[in-house]
C-alpha cells in the first residue's frame, strides 16, 4: 500500500492549508497536483541547461536533446509503447486532433463511419465530428447502460455492416469513473472491419491504472501530462508507429520536414514529423520526471489505493442523504472520479460552499454535454482521487455537502 | 462575514428560495428567448412584455444556481415598469457593476446591487449575468421586430467574461 | 543602457561555467536564458496554488484562471494589442498554422495568391504552402537584395494584379538579422487590394524591438515563449479580434466549445474559440512574468543595448580573416542575430570547436533552407545577442573560430 | 584529451584532410545516389561499381562537416573488394556503434573504427552515417534493379536519430 502520509509531503501544493484547514484536493482528475521531483527537473533543465533541441552542436543543447528525448522515451516505457509512436504535443486535446486530422481526414471517405461513445469527453468527440463534416462521415454512437457501462451488445451492432473505420473510445471515463473494456471493443471492431482503427483516450486512465499498451492492442492512445503529476503544456499521441506513417503532417514548419525548397517539402521521420517548431522541452523533462514517480510508487499500488479509498467514498456518499451517486456500483469497474448530485442544491452552490471551507471538487458538465443529457442532468458535482487522498479527506466533503443543503434547501414546492 | 458568506447575504438566499417572476408563461408576451450558460449548465427562458414603450412584464423560468436564479429574481423587481432604453441603461449599469466598476444608479438597481460581491468570483459573473443578457436580447429582439419566439444559444451576450 | 554585469547575476543558466570557463551564451536567437523571476512564477503556480483554469469555483482554481488570464493580459499590453485577440498556442508554430488553417484554408480560394518572402523561417512558410496546395493558391516570394532587405520594389510588382489576399512576412529575420519594413509592406499589399491580410512573424523581433502592434497596423503577429525569456511550451497568435471572428476553428475540443449536442458544435467567443483543452497555464504565467521582466528594463534599453553590442561584433567578426557576415552593414537596420560562414570551415566544426570551450552558436540552416539556397551555402554560424551579453563574449568567440581554422584548414586545393 | 579533442583525432582529421576515393564520378558505375542531410546541409553523391558480387569500387563527393567527409572517406576504404552481403553486414556494424554498441569486427572496419566516439555526440551522429547509409541505399537500388541512377533525400535511410 501507499503510505499516504510521506506521500502528501512531496507535494508542495499540500503544504499549504486553506484558512486554517487543511488542503482537501478532490480534484485530480481536472489536474493533479505536481511532485516535487518534477518541479526540481524542469529547474535543472531552465536553470543549469537552458537551450533550445535537436540541432545545437554545443554540449547544453545535446542535454536539451538529451531530456527531451529521455522523456520521450519515458512515456513509451510507462505505457509499454514503441518511442517511435510517441509524438508529444501540448494536451490531450491536440493529440485527439492530429488523429482526426492526420488520419480521419486524410482516410475516410463518404460511406464510412465512425463509432464513438455517448461518454466521451468533447476532446475526444469533436475533433471528430469536425472531420466527419468535412468528409461527410457517418457518426455512430455506443449507448450506455442504466450504471453507467458501454452497452457492447449495441456496439455490435452499430459496427456489423463493416463501415465502421474509425473507432474513438475513452479509457476511463470523467464523469461517470467507468472503465471501459477497450480491448473487447477494439477487438469487436476489428472483427466487423479488420483494417479499423480504434484510438483511445487515455487521459483519465494513463494516471490511475497500469496500462500496457502493447497488450491492449489498440492503434492510438492519448494522453496529458498534468493528469500525470506532470507540468501543463504537454500530452501525446501514443501510437502504432505504421499508423503515424501513414498519417497527414498536421501542425507544419520547422523541425517536421526533412527538406524545403521554394517548390515544395518533404517531410521528417516519425514521431518528429508531427512535432513542428520548438517543443515543450522543459515539459517533456518534466513529464519523464512524473512518469518515474508514478513508476516508483508502482501502478498497481496506485491502483489498488484507489480502490480501496474510492469504496470507501462511494459507500459514504451513498450512505449520506440526498446525494444520488452516477456509474457504475463496484470499484472493480471504475476509477478514481466520482460523480453525484444534490437533491435541491445546484452543484455550483455545492462547490462553492465546498471550496470556501478547502474543499475542491470540479462542478459542470466536465466538457461532457451528451453524457450530461443522457444523465438528465444539467451539471454534476465531482470527486476525484489521487495518490495524496486519504479517508480523512471523506468527512470535509460530507460536512460541506450537509451544509449546502442546509444552506439552500428550497421550499418542498420548487425542490 | 466570509467572502462566501458576503456572496451568499441573506438577500440574496431570499430571492432564491421566494423568486419574484418565477413562471413558465407571461400573459400577452411580446419576446421570449432561451438562454443558457453551458459552461455551468445554466438554462433561462425569458419573456417580456410591453406596451406605450416600457416593460410592462417580465417573467423568467429555468435551472441554476442560486446566483443565476436570485440575480434574475431580483432583476425582474429592478426593471419592471421602467421605459425599455432605460431598462437597457440599467443592464449596462449592472453589466459594468459585474465587471468590478462601481455602480452610479444605486437606488434603480434595488435588490440587484446586492450582487455586487459576485464581480469577486470570476466564474460566478456569468450567472449572475444570464438573466440580465436574456432581458436585453429579449428587448432587442422585440425591437428588430423579429417575430416573439426567437431562441438563441448564447452565454452573456457580448460580454466577454466566461 | 543596462547593467549587463547586474542581468547576468539574474540568469541561473549564466551561473554555471563550463569547464571552468565562463559560459558564453551566443544563442538567444534559438532561445533565450530565462531570468529567476520567470522560474519563481511558475513556481509558485506548481507549488502553492496549481489547478486547471476557467471552471472551478474553488479558490485554487479561479487564482489559476487569474494567472493564466494575467499572462494574456501582460502580453497584450506588452506588444500594444487587445487581450481579445491574443490567442495563446503552443509556440509560434502554432500560432502560424492557426492563421493557415483558420483563415487562409477557410477564405482563400483558387486564383487567390499568397506572398511572402525568401527570408522566411519554415515556421512562416510551410504551413501557408501547405494550405496552397490544399486550396489551389499560387506563392509569390519576394526576393532580397545584395546585403539582405527585403526588394520592396518587386514587392510591388508581385502584388500589383491584386490578387494577393494575403502575405506573410517576418519582422526581423532570424538568419540575416534584417529587421523589415512590415508597416511599408502591409500598405503596399492594402494599396493593391484594401482586404488583404497581413500576417507577421514577429518571433525574432518582439523579444528584441520595442513592438507597438497598434501603430503597425497589421492583421496578426506570432510569437515565440521561450525566446521571449520565458517558458517552453507557450507561444501566441496576436490579432485583430475580426480577424479571429473570421477564422475557422482548427483544434477543437473541450473549453473552446459554447454547447455540444450529439448533432454539433457551438463556439465559444474569441480568443477561447482558439484554444482547445487545457491550456499551457503555468507557461502563460511565466510569459507574463518574462514579458514583466522585459518591460521593466524598457525594450528601448534593450534595443539600444543590442545595437550598440551588435555594432561591435560585427566590426569584430568582419576584421577577423576568412569570415563572411551576411545580412545588412547597418545595426540601424538589423537585430540581435548575426550569421557568418568560415572559409575552408564547415559551420559543424566551428559550432564544436566553440561549444568546447564554452561558447554557444547555433550553426545549421537555422529552418531557412530556401534563404540558404539564395545565400549559397547549405548552412551558416549564427551568433545572437540578448540583454545578457557584453563585448566580454566577443573574444571567446573569435579565438574559437581562429582555433577551429587553424583545425581545419585544408590543403588550398579542396578548400 | 578533451571529448573534442577524441572525436577529432588525427586519424579522422586526416582521412578529412586527405580523403580517399573523393571523386566527382566512378569509371563503370552501376549505381549512384544522392543524399542529404538537410537539418546540417551535408549533401552527398555516392557511386558504386558492382562486379561479381563483390564491391569493386566506391566514390564519394559532396559538402559537409569534417566528421561526414571522413568518415564516408575512411568507409570507402573499409568496404572496397568485399562481397556486397558482407558490405551491407558491416554497414550494419557501423550503424550499430553509432548507437553505442560495441563493434564485433574492429578489424573490418579498420579506420572507421576511430569513429566510434561520435556516439557520445548525438547530433553527430547523423553526420558520420551519411557515407554509410549513402552506400547501403546504392547497393540495395543496384539489387533491386532499379536503374543506375536512383536519386533519394533521405537522412539516413531507416535510422531513427535526427
Ligand atoms: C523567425 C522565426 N519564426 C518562427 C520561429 C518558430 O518558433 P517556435 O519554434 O517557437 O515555434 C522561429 C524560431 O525558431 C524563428 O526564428
Ligand atoms: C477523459 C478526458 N479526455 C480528454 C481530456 C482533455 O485533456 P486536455 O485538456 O489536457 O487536453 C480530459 C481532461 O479534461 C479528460 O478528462
Amino acid at each position: 500500500m501507499l503510505d499516504v502520509a510521506a506521500l502528501r509531503r512531496e507535494f508542495p501544493t499540500l503544504q499549504h492549508g486553506v484558512g486554517g484547514r487543511r488542503l482537501v484536493y478532490l480534484d485530480a482528475a481536472a489536474s493533479a497536483q505536481t511532485p516535487r521531483v518534477v518541479l526540481d527537473a524542469m529547474e535543472r533543465y531552465y536553470g543549469a541547461g537552458r537551450s533550445n533541441v535537436h540541432r545545437g552542436v554545443y554540449p547544453l543543447a545535446e542535454a536539451a536533446t538529451a531530456g527531451y528525448e529521455g522523456g520521450r522515451a519515458a512515456l513509451a516505457r510507462f505505457l509499454g509503447a514503441d518511442p517511435r509512436g510517441v509524438v508529444l504535443t501540448k494536451n490531450a486535446t491536440e493529440a485527439c486532433n492530429l488523429v482526426a486530422y492526420g488520419h480521419v481526414r486524410r482516410h475516410l471517405r463518404p460511406g464510412d463511419a465512425i463509432l464513438s461513445t455517448v461518454m466521451e469527453h468533447h476532446a475526444n468527440m469533436v475533433p471528430f465530428w469536425h472531420a466527419a463534416e468535412a468528409n461527410g462521415l457517418e457518426l455512430r454512437h455506443v449507448p450506455i447502460t442504466e450504471d453507467g457501462r458501454l452497452d457492447l451488445g449495441a456496439a455490435r451492432e452499430l459496427v456489423a455492416d463493416g463501415r465502421v473505420r474509425f473507432a474513438a473510445v475513452t479509457h476511463v471515463s470523467n464523469v461517470l469513473g467507468t472503465i471501459n473494456p477497450v480491448a473487447e471493443l477494439a477487438a469487436l471492431v476489428r472483427a466487423a472491419r479488420p483494417d479499423a482503427v480504434v484510438h483511445v483516450d487515455g487521459a483519465q486512465a494513463a494516471p490511475h491504472i497500469p496500462v500496457d499498451l502493447a497488450a491492449l492492442d489498440v492503434d492510438s492512445y492519448a494522453v496529458t501530462g498534468h493528469k500525470l503529476c506532470g507540468p501543463t503544456g504537454i500530452g501525446a499521441l501514443v501510437a502504432r508507429p505504421e499508423l503515424l506513417e501513414g498519417m497527414e503532417p498536421f501542425l507544419t514548419g520547422g523541425e517536421m520536414i526533412r527538406d524545403v525548397t521554394l517548390e515544395g517539402a518533404t517531410w521528417n521521420d516519425v514521431p518528429h514529423r508531427f512535432e513542428a517548431g520548438t517543443p515543450p522541452i522543459a515539459e517533456a523533462i518534466g513529464l519523464g520526471a512524473a512518469v518515474g514517480f508514478l513508476e516508483d510508487l508502482g501502478m498497481d499500488a496506485v491502483r489498488a489505493h484507489e480502490v480501496e479509498l474510492g469504496a470507501v467514498f462511494l459507500s459514504g456518499l451513498r450512505d449520506a442523504p440526498g446525494i444520488e451517486v452516477h456509474g457504475p456500483e463496484d470499484m472493480a469497474d471504475r476509477g478514481a472520479a466520482i460523480s453525484f448530485t444534490v437533491e435541491g442544491v445546484h452543484p455550483h452552490d455545492i462547490g462553492a460552499v465546498l471550496g470556501d471551507r478547502g474543499v475542491c471538487v470540479r462542478v459542470g458538465h466536465h466538457c461532457c454535454k451528451p453524457l450530461m443529457r443522457e444523465l438528465g442532468a444539467t451539471a454534476t458535482v465531482r470527486a476525484s482521487l489521487h495518490v495524496h487522498n486519504d479517508v480523512d479527506d471523506l468527512e470535509p466533503l460530507l460536512e460541506g455537502i450537509a451544509a449546502a443543503r442546509a444552506m439552500f434547501a428550497r421550499p418542498a414546492v420548487s425542490a | 462575514m466570509s467572502e462566501l458568506e458576503q456572496l451568499y447575504q441573506e438577500l440574496i438566499l431570499d430571492h432564491y428560495r421566494s423568486p419574484r417572476n418565477r413562471a413558465p408563461g407571461l400573459r400577452g408576451e411580446d419576446a421570449h428567448v432561451h438562454h443558457s450558460n453551458p459552461l455551468c449548465g445554466d438554462e433561462m427562458d425569458l419573456r417580456v412584455r410591453i406596451r406605450d414603450g416600457r416593460l410592462d412584464g417580465v417573467a423568467f423560468d429555468g435551472e441554476g444556481c442560486s446566483i443565476s436564479q436570485a440575480s434574475a429574481s431580483a432583476m425582474t423587481e429592478a426593471v419592471t415598469g421602467r421605459p425599455v432604453e432605460d431598462v437597457l441603461g440599467l443592464v449596462e449599469e449592472f453589466r459594468r457593476m459585474m465587471h468590478g466598476e462601481d455602480p452610479a444608479r444605486d437606488d434603480d438597481l434595488s435588490d440587484a446591487l446586492a450582487f455586487r460581491g459576485v464581480a469577486r468570483f470570476p466564474v460566478r459573473v456569468k450567472c449572475a449575468l444570464l438573466g440580465w443578457m436574456a432581458l436585453r436580447d429579449a428587448i432587442e429582439t422585440f425591437q428588430r421586430g423579429a417575430g416573439t419566439h426567437a431562441v438563441t444559444h448564447d452565454d452573456g451576450g457580448d460580454d466577454d467574461d466566461r
